[in-house]
């Protein structure tokens, strides 16, 4: 039987299969839809060290095999996180990740030094968020800026520290080489695409924001091409989202070199979907004679 | 709640664009809750939030109005064939703070969440107010249900000419429910509001999930953001700001 | 009856309706198909100084709702255009763009001299071609670099200048502000997104070069978003490429600021499709009382 | 040619995961020709390319094999709806030059295109030999048209057992025309080569346009690169060079 099992970061994971922040709440809401201790781990939703309310208008709009969102960040803030949602999460027996967001540098440090005391055991930040008005998309666009985050956040952070890349940076490779050089264990990517929308008869965007955070398999193509240059590029793990729906869409992507994959749209389309994924993978691996994922692991 | 493949015992239209679609389904199921539809054929990829319009013996039914591309596709699905279902979801009607003499006030496919809802109550104390663009549907259904049935049309065809808030007198009532428009449940909870009703809203947002963890569905209220799909999508009017 | 005709670089239009490069040819395939002088415009194949083979192995790959192309640039070479299919598709009553693809500065340089004797009515220059490995790429990348070509070729060019970018590009508003100041009369965009596809049976990627260019629906989110952006930063004429399929896909990039569109994957999923969207915009504006395009151009 | 949509007359299983579909269509077609087939539920983006197996009054007829989601789809599409019909495209086979004694040989669903040009030939010159993995499908008709039929399965459940390339002999053919599996098509043009006999080959390539425009179904051949959609996909043996 082909062996899912992967050790990054000194950890070791059940299996590749994340669920991705932002998609899958702290968890609670899949424990009634299936046992959620198969998965590898799951990314809480964006937290920031404020609560937030989130966006105002039409948060979700579909596209073609795609979908746009401007959740815009709601969410209890980092001390409700870690009082009430964590306890939860420790118990689902999968690896938990907290994703960060902010606004200020000053917000991330705050954050990290909250989260360094708990039992969390990745800690995700975020750099991308292209849906809150200030701050997140500056530091995710240019690579200068983003070194100045991560490293800061490199000194005050106890935990594993994987920086979240957006697809919207000016050059991704750069990007990751720099995040690497500034002190991140692991590189995840990518984030959502910028997009847009119009409501053709009330003639205005759909979004408040204007802009929207594309995702789902339409973008599979662009994130697969930029994990493997990010692989390439750097000797961290690297853990690859964006438009992940089947188990032979995350065998792509390992070959491409990633060490974890996040799901994130395809929890919507099908909610119980990691599930289906995991068991597409073992399925491909017995077929090809598989025994370790190391095997394939950037073959390509 | 499990995501699983029904098989659709049946999926007529009833009228224009208006499907009537039952499908193989065995768990216990509240009025006002709704499923998540997916046909299996990666026409479309989030699946469509439907109420529960009846429930019968080892099947749930749903009644729907193609409306874009997802509800055509769910309209081409044939008998036998399979369809993700995902639910029952949502929190539903809460039958216990439904009492006395009791409205239901529908309006086009809005009618749907009513239906299973007015068969719980008891149908003395229940009226149905149901209002259409046109031609109307369901009314023998709806009449079997309830003490009156009373239709309005925009164009007059069936029943009183213009909108159904316009046939109402909210206060012969001590409980109304609405489903509709928004503009019609604006009306509604905005009378009620005025003399003193107690009145229930069944809403609608656009979903991802459906199950309260992407946060796309969230709507402010008195009480801060509510996600529709789990706190709601029934609300109680005095908690909704919008209106 | 809405009126669909545009006046762009003191030229008219039928309508804004163009077909894209790469994806009708030089028109005469389908001519056979449906009166292509219904057209706004036809975009020849992207053409080089000397002719070109293509790509080997695989040239194309379905994604959901997109499609992978990697021809490669196959055309006959400028002169052969000029000689061979220029003076055909002038027979069809509608504008030629002639679409020049190029290696060097001085590539383009040549290019431009023999179609400047042409009667071309636009010359699009193409600085964002992903498939050929020299050159090509760079051009479309970093706005000083696009900022030299462009200059070089305003200097010898008597058609208008319009300029192809690529969403590959680093910073998309900026690389139009300096083509605009380079002398670009028009701006079109977006060209193919760089994606990647892997053959996990063969432990191969899909493409010999390893990326390939991503166009159709799956897109269109993110080159609407580019071209309302562009609009925004730039005060000459945008064409609108990426993903349109629909009339109602055209109304919103019009809506979002553009002049002109171009119809490119969209040919492939239906031949005759520019016929069913010129008569769906027609269909959308009279329902909506608008008699002209300008009375909506740019109003989100 | 044009793009319509044709009303589906049949679209049935025979066997496994093949199917036959008869669609609507009146107009020309030469053997060896194929049209770009796709459904309108937008279940994906390219139409797909599928040889005419044959042609009768007012009717085109393909035969297909389930081969990935595209295929799978058509296979849904059922009898009165409508489906996406461009073509026909391609060059075709060249009836002129095939003279003499013929053999076609088919591989697999590679037998489709050669139906309609057996029955366009003479039917004592013309011999079929047809090689299967397993169950063999479409033997009958066939041997309607052709002097004789030989079969091989590679499970040996049916005729020979092995490739089809084992069971002829090239040497007794004036023309030989094959579609299949690139291996099996290789062996056969090797075998013509090697043995002066003419040869044609129906190729396939991945296609997106379907009418010379896009070049993504390009080909090298010893003419240089050649549109397998347009100079194809009927190929004389010669100019191939990836054999
Ligand atoms: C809790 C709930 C219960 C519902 N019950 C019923 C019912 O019983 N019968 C019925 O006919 N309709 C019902 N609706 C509305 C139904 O979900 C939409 O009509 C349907 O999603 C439209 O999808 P489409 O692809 O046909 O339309 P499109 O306009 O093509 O849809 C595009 C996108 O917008 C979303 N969308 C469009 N309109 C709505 C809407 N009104 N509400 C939510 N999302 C929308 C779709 O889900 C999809 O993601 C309900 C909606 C909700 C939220
Ligand atoms: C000229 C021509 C004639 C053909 N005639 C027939 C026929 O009569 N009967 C039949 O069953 N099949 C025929 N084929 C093959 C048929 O086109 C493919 O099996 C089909 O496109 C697969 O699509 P899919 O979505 O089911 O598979 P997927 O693998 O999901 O397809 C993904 C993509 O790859 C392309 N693709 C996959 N396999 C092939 C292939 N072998 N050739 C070309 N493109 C491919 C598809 O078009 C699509 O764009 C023909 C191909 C060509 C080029
Ligand atoms: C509704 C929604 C909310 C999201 N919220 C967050 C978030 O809070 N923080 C974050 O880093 N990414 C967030 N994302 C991005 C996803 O984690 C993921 O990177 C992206 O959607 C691409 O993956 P996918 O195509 O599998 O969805 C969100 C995505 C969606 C669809
Ligand atoms: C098969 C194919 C070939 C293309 N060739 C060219 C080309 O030669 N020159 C060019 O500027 N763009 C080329 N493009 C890009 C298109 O012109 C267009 O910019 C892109 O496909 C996005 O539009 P779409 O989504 O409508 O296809 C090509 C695209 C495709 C699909
Ligand atoms: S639809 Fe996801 S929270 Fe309601
Ligand atoms: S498929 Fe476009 S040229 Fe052959």
């Amino acid at each position: 039987m082909a062996n899912l099992k992967v050790n990054v970061l000194n950890m070791d994971f059940k299996n590749p299969i994340l669920t991705a922040s932002g998609t899958f709440g702290f968890g609670e809401e899949y424990v009634q839809v299936y046992d959620i201790s198969i998965l590898g781990g799951i990314c809480s939703k964006g937290l920031t060290i404020k609560p937030k309310e989130g966006n105002k208008g039409t948060r979700l709009w579909e596209t073609p095999m795609g979908m746009m969102n401007s959740i815009g960040l709601q969410n209890p803030g980092v001390e409700k996180f870690i009082s009430e949602e964590l306890p939860k999460m420790k118990k689902y027996n999968t690896k938990i990740i907290a994703n960060l967001g902010g606004g200020t540098i000053e917000d991330y440090l705050e954050g990290v030094k909250k989260l360094n005391k708990t039992d969390i055991d990745i800690l995700e930040l975020n750099i991308s968020c292209p849906n809150v008005k200030s701050g997140g998309m500056a530091f995710g666009i240019k690579s200068e800026i983003a070194y100045e985050v991560v490293k800061e956040v490199r000194k005050v952070c106890s935990k594993p520290l994987m920086v979240k890349l957006s697809p919207n940076a000016e050059n991704i490779s750069d990007m990751a080489v720099t995040c690497e050089k500034a002190g991140a264990d692991a590189i995840s990517l990518i984030n959502t695409l910028k997009g847009m929308a119009v409501d053709i008869y009330k003639r205005k965007p759909v979004f408040e924001n204007t802009y929207a955070g594309l995702s789902g398999p339409a973008v599979k193509p662009v994130a697969l091409r930029m994990v493997h240059e990010v692989c390439k590029a750097v000797s961290i793990p690297v853990c690859g989202i964006g438009g992940i729906t089947t188990g032979k869409d995350v065998i792509e992507f390992i070959m491409a070199g990633a060490s974890l994959i996040q799901i994130g749209t395809a929890n919507f389309v099908k909610p119980d979907i990691c599930l289906d994924i995991i068991n597409e993978i073992t399925e491909f691996m017995d077929k090809e004679g598989i025994k370790d994922l190391n095997e394939i692991r950037g073959i390509v | 709640m499990k995501c699983s493949f029904g098989r659709i015992i049946e999926n007529d239209k009833i009228i224009n664009n208006i499907y009537k679609l039952e499908v193989e389904f065995d768990g216990k199921i509240n009025p006002g809750q709704f499923f998540m539809l997916k046909t299996l054929d990666n026409s479309f990829l989030l699946p469509r939030p439907i109420s529960v319009y009846d429930v019968g013996e080892n099947k749930v039914v749903f009644l729907y109005r193609i409306e874009g591309h997802g509800t055509e596709m769910i309209s081409k699905t044939l008998s036998n064939h399979e369809i993700q279902l995902f639910g029952p979801l949502g929190n539903g009607f809460n039958l216990q703070e439904i009492k006395g003499k009791t409205a239901v006030i529908g309006g086009g496919i809005g009618i749907a969440p009513l239906f299973y809802l007015i068969k719980k109550l008891k149908k003395e104390n229940t009226d149905s107010y149901l209002g259409f663009k046109e031609t109307p549907y369901c009314l023998e259904e709806f009449e079997r249900y309830s003490n009156k049935v009373v239709v309005a049309t925009e164009d007059g065809s069936v029943g009183d000419k213009g909108y159904i808030t316009n046939s109402i007198n909210v206060k012969d009532y001590d409980t109304i429910i609405t489903c509709g428009p928004s503009i019609m449940m604006e009306k509604v909870i905005q009378m009620c509001r005025e003399n003193d009703v107690k009145v229930f809203a069944s809403l609608e947002s656009r979903m991802a999930c459906g199950i309260g963890a992407c946060l796309g569905c969230a709507m402010k209220t008195k009480k801060g953001n509510q996600r529709v799909c789990k706190e709601g999508p029934v609300f109680n009017g005095e908690e909704l700001m919008i209106y």
